[in-house]
């Protein structure tokens, strides 16, 4: 609070407010999270641009159109970008700091969120080379993906992922 | 043919983190009335209200132009409220100006706001529904990753944030109504605090502030007050989807549309030397040389030497937010139309101690949600 | 006012009107009315000069709801695009607004709403005054009994009435293949029902709606061009009333009333009226401020109480106008709008065939 | 979705609030010098900022009403109730809360009513537990 002590303090009521919902993820969210479940990660083809969607909301946002055709992509990609989070934020449960960044899975047209771990965090870069490790009890939810860890690959040629940033 | 449309009063309230002296409502009023007077109209001179707001969560009140009606003297009147994400507040004012451009009305009030002490931003913006990853850190968590992805292309030094966040928060100091007032900002500061979201550090990040800016906008038969007043220009938005195949994050393609529709209709060829001053939606500091180059005020990839070189200081050739910028307050709805609001009093003449001289061409810009949604426009001095 | 350029509604779209859309999301509710409307249009969106949409992100419990949406209408290149956290009707009045500039022919306006996933009953309570009226969570339907009864307990009105329009409403929605409640009900088993917030029964309430709903504007020569028969616009207004339902006559909607006369309902022979009236008071209320007489054809498709997709039905209103415009069944119409509790907010647009 | 926001009133419904917590209604003047309860900020039909608190009668008249079944969560009273707009004595407009009447058959349009006080004194709405049948 900035807020000095000459200035007025006025009444302040607590209002809690409860909402429940009742989330519809989608039939293609549906279908992507549920080869999240079974530990492939499903990319779904745009019909007009061909290009690779993985957690498709269920259209291509370039088209407009309706993706579908399965594809399973490697659980395995490039880090494009990061940033390193050095602050507990209320509801983050990972331990700070910690690199999140985006993850251009082999094959795929658009990157997934995702951490980086088993690495040392001044060693994140952009362009390493990361695969998926699963958790041990998959669920339709993305934290099935525990983190990425590097692949020891050697780094991505910027050049393969600079029109993805 | 349209008609010119003027912007004949502006009201900010003080911004701070929290201004428990006020209900959503007496933060309206308080922007709005300092609109009405500058313009020297009373509510019974206001056709229509247009009022705008970043998402309803952040003050858990829905739709609230419908409790907010009385209190900015709607009854009887056309009210509607604009919501595109952080461009907002430039986007409900170009709404408000369309109602006047076609003639519908001679004088609209419109206002936008955030009380964000109400809540907590933070938990508003990272609120997830369960299949979906609660992984982003609040907004500087999404935007860092691609201020990284500027630093690679660019080549930038790493200093040019520092000098940003130092810039912005020492033109605050001449801003009365500035939210943070940090007398003793230096690069030293700024470079020791936290890194939050490597590579964007604390003091290189947006407040969270409780705030309204309102404007009277009027037809050419309507201008009223005892001051000149700024006119449209040019004005114009853009989308795109937030995220997309191949979608450039860095420099969005949106951005780039939206400047270049806003410069041909003021018939701005060379907006570095033909625009004044501007007051561009930095939340994070690195987002002024970003958008440097997205406006086409730098070339691709130069956008950070016009911060190295001083040209976006207030002494510099093409001054960047002489009033501290979203940087130095940022009650989110209303961030975009401070902007605009900024923009006018630059043209004005009534930015006080932050005012730059001369100023017959002013550019203001708002952009909101993952850097999808652009609202801008161009305000002069002479009639268009 | 001043507006000159002629405006009409070229094309038309809507999704079926569901209970509960437990499969799709959003944007996949709204991609094949896009698309439906586009192709009827016969244009891409890169033909479309200005795209506008009205949604409320609480429908759907999540900040920023609508942004994801626009997935749905494919945005690249980029578009002049604006969002009204408002009914889809009021995203329309700002796409005829933005077609005034003169710069642009066409216009695309969407609206969807998913009333099931939260508790719309709850969720529209936030809309009143967060100090005195939240803290007791009166919900919409008690906000419109009050009206009800303030209505009933006025004059001439009974209950009957109200079981006349339901009864007339579900049997004008068996010849609308998207309505969601429909039938021919006897008005003697509707006033044997019991209460349920009384006054209102269950059937003088809206039913809860999952669905999307968009139009095509276009100006001039260019509507000809898309339709032989366009549906234009020729007036439209809205207006606010205060927030408090302590301060206003429950009885009479005064901003329903300045907007009919702005938009000039008065002007000619009106076939027919769709009105937003989600409970079933509300149309007796809503006919006597446009001044609607009984040789008026109202809600031909069955209105708000045979399906109510939150956000949409206002604009599905001005839709089931412009439908029978542009198919010859009505030439001039009156399409009405509302939001917030007990009809605060209203909006009145006058559609008209060439004659 | 659960959240607790924190409100500011602003003074004209804090002291509404300190009133209540006294167990005193006030309303305030409107442009039309009609007296307005609960008091607003600014005058619904003009918009004029409104200053002039006047007190006003905790008793009054029900000017419509709803009857209640089904409580809701959150909702004053947890037994069928009748949501009301009440016209306090010496006010011009209704107020709307919740009557305890037990019965829909108590309810009618017209019928006087009286504030059920309770302890809290927190500045709040929750000083007002309900309006009760004023001979009942």
């Amino acid at each position: 609070m900035s807020v000095t002590e000459e200035e007025p303090q006025g009444t302040i009521v607590e209002r809690p407010i409860r909402l429940d919902y009742d989330y519809t993820a989608g039939t293609a969210q549906s279908r992507f999270l549920k080869g999240i479940a079974q530990g492939k990660i499903l990319g779904e083809k745009c019909p007009v641009c061909g290009k690779v969607y993985v957690g498709s909301r269920g259209s291509c946002p370039t088209d407009g159109v309706a993706t579908g055709g399965e594809i399973e992509v490697p659980s395995k990609g490039t880090l494009t970008t990061f940033c390193v989070v050095n602050v507990q934020f209320a509801g983050q449960s990972v331990e700070v700091p910690y690199a999140s960044g985006y993850i251009l899975c082999d094959g795929a047209d658009i990157p997934l969120m995702g951490l980086v771990q088993e690495v040392p965090i001044e060693e994140v870069r952009m362009g390493l080379r990361v695969e998926a490790v699963w958790a041990d009890e998959l669920g339709p939810t993305l934290n099935s993906i525990k983190y990425w860890k590097p692949t020891g690959e050697p780094d991505a040629d910027y050049e393969t992922y600079r029109h993805h940033l | 043919m349209p008609e010119r449309v003027a912007i004949t009063g502006v009201g900010q309230t003080k911004y701070d983190t929290a201004r428990p002296d006020h209900s959503i409502a007496g933060l309206c009023r308080e922007a709005a009335i300092r609109a009405l007077e500058d313009a020297g109209v009373t509510w019974n001179d206001i056709d229509a209200v247009v009022i705008g707001k970043a998402p309803d969560m952040f003050e858990g009140v829905v739709m609230p132009e419908l409790y907010l009606a009385d209190a900015l003297g709607a009854t009887g009147k056309p009210m509607m409220r604009v919501h595109t994400a952080g461009s907002v507040g430039g986007s409900t004012a170009l709404v408000a100006a369309g109602l006047v451009k076609t003639g519908i009305h001679k004088r609209v009030l419109t206002v936008a706001f955030e009380k964000q002490s109400e809540s907590n931003a933070m938990w508003a913006l990272s609120m997830r529904i369960p299949f979906q990853p609660a992984l982003v850190a609040g907004a500087g968590g999404y935007f860092a990753p691609h201020i990284r992805s500027y630093i690679r292309r660019s080549n930038a030094p790493d200093h040019i944030g520092i000098l940003v966040a130092v810039k912005d928060r020492k033109n605050a100091l001449k801003n009365p109504y500035a939210h943070l007032h940090l007398e003793d900002i230096s690069y030293e500061k700024v470079a020791e605090s936290m890194m939050i979201w490597d590579p964007l550090r604390y003091l290189e990040s947006c407040p969270s502030s409780d705030g309204a800016c309102a404007m009277v906008l009027s037809s050419e038969d309507a201008v009223t007050g005892d001051r000149a007043p700024a006119w449209f220009a040019g004005s114009a938005m853009r989308s795109e989807a937030t995220q997309f195949a191949g979608r450039d994050q860095v420099n969005p393609q949106a951005g780039k549309d939206c400047a270049k529709e806003v410069y041909r209709q003021a018939g701005i060829t060379d907006p570095r030397r033909e625009i004044d001053v501007a007051e561009i939606y930095v939340p994070f500091s690195w987002y002024e040389p970003m958008w440097m180059e997205n406006l086409a005020f730098a070339p691709e990839g130069e956008g950070w030497k016009m911060t190295d070189e001083g040209a976006t200081a207030m002494d510099g050739d093409m001054p960047i937010n002489p009033s501290g910028g979203v940087l130095s307050s940022n009650p989110i709805g209303a961030s975009g139309m401070i902007r605009y609001a900024e923009a006018a009093m630059q043209i004005r003449e009534q930015a006080g101690e932050h005012q730059i001289d001369g100023v017959r061409t002013a550019m203001g810009h708002a952009y909101g949600g993952g850097a999808q949604f652009y609202s801008m426009c161009i305000l002069t001095k002479e009639k268009p | 006012m001043s507006a000159t350029r002629d405006i009409a509604v070229v094309a038309t779209a809507q999704s079926p009107a569901i209970r509960k859309d437990e499969r799709r999301n959003e944007v996949e509710i709204l991609m094949p009315v896009v698309h439906d409307l586009r192709e009827k249009a016969g244009l891409t969106q890169e033909d479309i000069g200005f795209t506008v949409s009205g949604s409320c992100d609480y429908l759907q419990g999540q900040a920023f709801a609508f942004v994801t949406a626009l997935d749905a209408i494919g945005p690249w290149p980029p578009i002049d695009e604006s969002h009204v956290e408002m009914d889809g009707a009021w995203a329309l009045y700002e796409a005829w607004t933005r077609l005034q500039y003169g710069d642009i022919d066409t216009a695309l306006v969407y609206s969807f709403g998913k009333s099931s996933p939260g508790d719309i009953r709850r969720i529209l309570t936030l809309q009143l005054d967060p100090y005195y009226l939240v803290p007791l969570w009166p919900d919409t339907i008690a906000m419109a009994a009050l009206q009800a009864r303030a209505l009933l307990d006025s004059d001439g009105v009974t209950e009957r009435d109200l079981a006349e329009v339901v009864a007339r409403s579900r049997k004008n929605a068996k010849d609308n293949p998207n309505a969601q409640l429909k039938g021919d009900v006897d008005v003697e088993a509707l006033l044997k029902e019991p209460e349920y917030l009384s006054p209102l029964r269950k059937h003088d309430c809206p039913p809860i709606t999952d669905g999307a709903a968009a139009v095509i504007l276009a100006a001039g020569d260019r509507a000809r061009e898309v339709t032989d028969r366009p549906a234009w616009i020729r007036g439209i207004d809205h207006r606010i009333e205060p927030h408090s339902l302590g301060v206003r006559d429950l009885t009479d909607s005064p901003s329903t009333r300045k907007a009919a006369e702005e938009a000039g309902v008065g002007n000619g022979k009106v076939d027919i009226a769709e009105l937003h009236a989600p409970f079933s008071h509300q149309e007796i209320i809503l006919k006597r401020a446009l001044g609607l007489g009984d040789d008026v054809n109202v809600n031909p498709s069955g209105g708000a109480l045979a399906s109510n997709a939150v956000m949409a039905a206002g604009l599905l209103r001005i839709i089931e106008c412009a439908d029978r415009i542009m198919s010859g069944q009505a030439n001039r119409a009156v399409a009405h709008a509302t939001s917030g509790p007990a009809l605060q907010q209203n909006l009145v647009a006058v559609l008209e065939g060439d004659n | 979705m659960e959240y607790t926001y924190t409100r500011s009133v602003g003074p004209v419904i804090e002291r509404f609030f300190a009133g209540l917590g006294e167990h005193r209604m006030q309303g305030i003047k409107g442009s039309d010098g009609k007296v307005i309860v609960p008091p607003v900020e600014y005058d619904p039909f003009t918009g004029e900022t409104l200053t002039e608190f006047v007190d006003v009668g905790d008793a009054g008249t029900v000017t419509t009403w709803a009857w209640v079944t089904d409580p809701r969560p959150g909702q004053p009273l947890d037994k069928p109730f009748a949501w009301a707009l009440v016209k306090l004595d010496g006010a011009d407009t209704g107020m709307l809360h919740a009557v305890d009447a037990g019965d829909q058959s108590k309810m009618s349009t017209g019928m006087r009513v009286r504030v059920r006080w309770t302890d809290d004194n927190v500045p709040d709405m929750g000083s007002i537990a309900c309006f009760e049948p004023e001979a009942g």
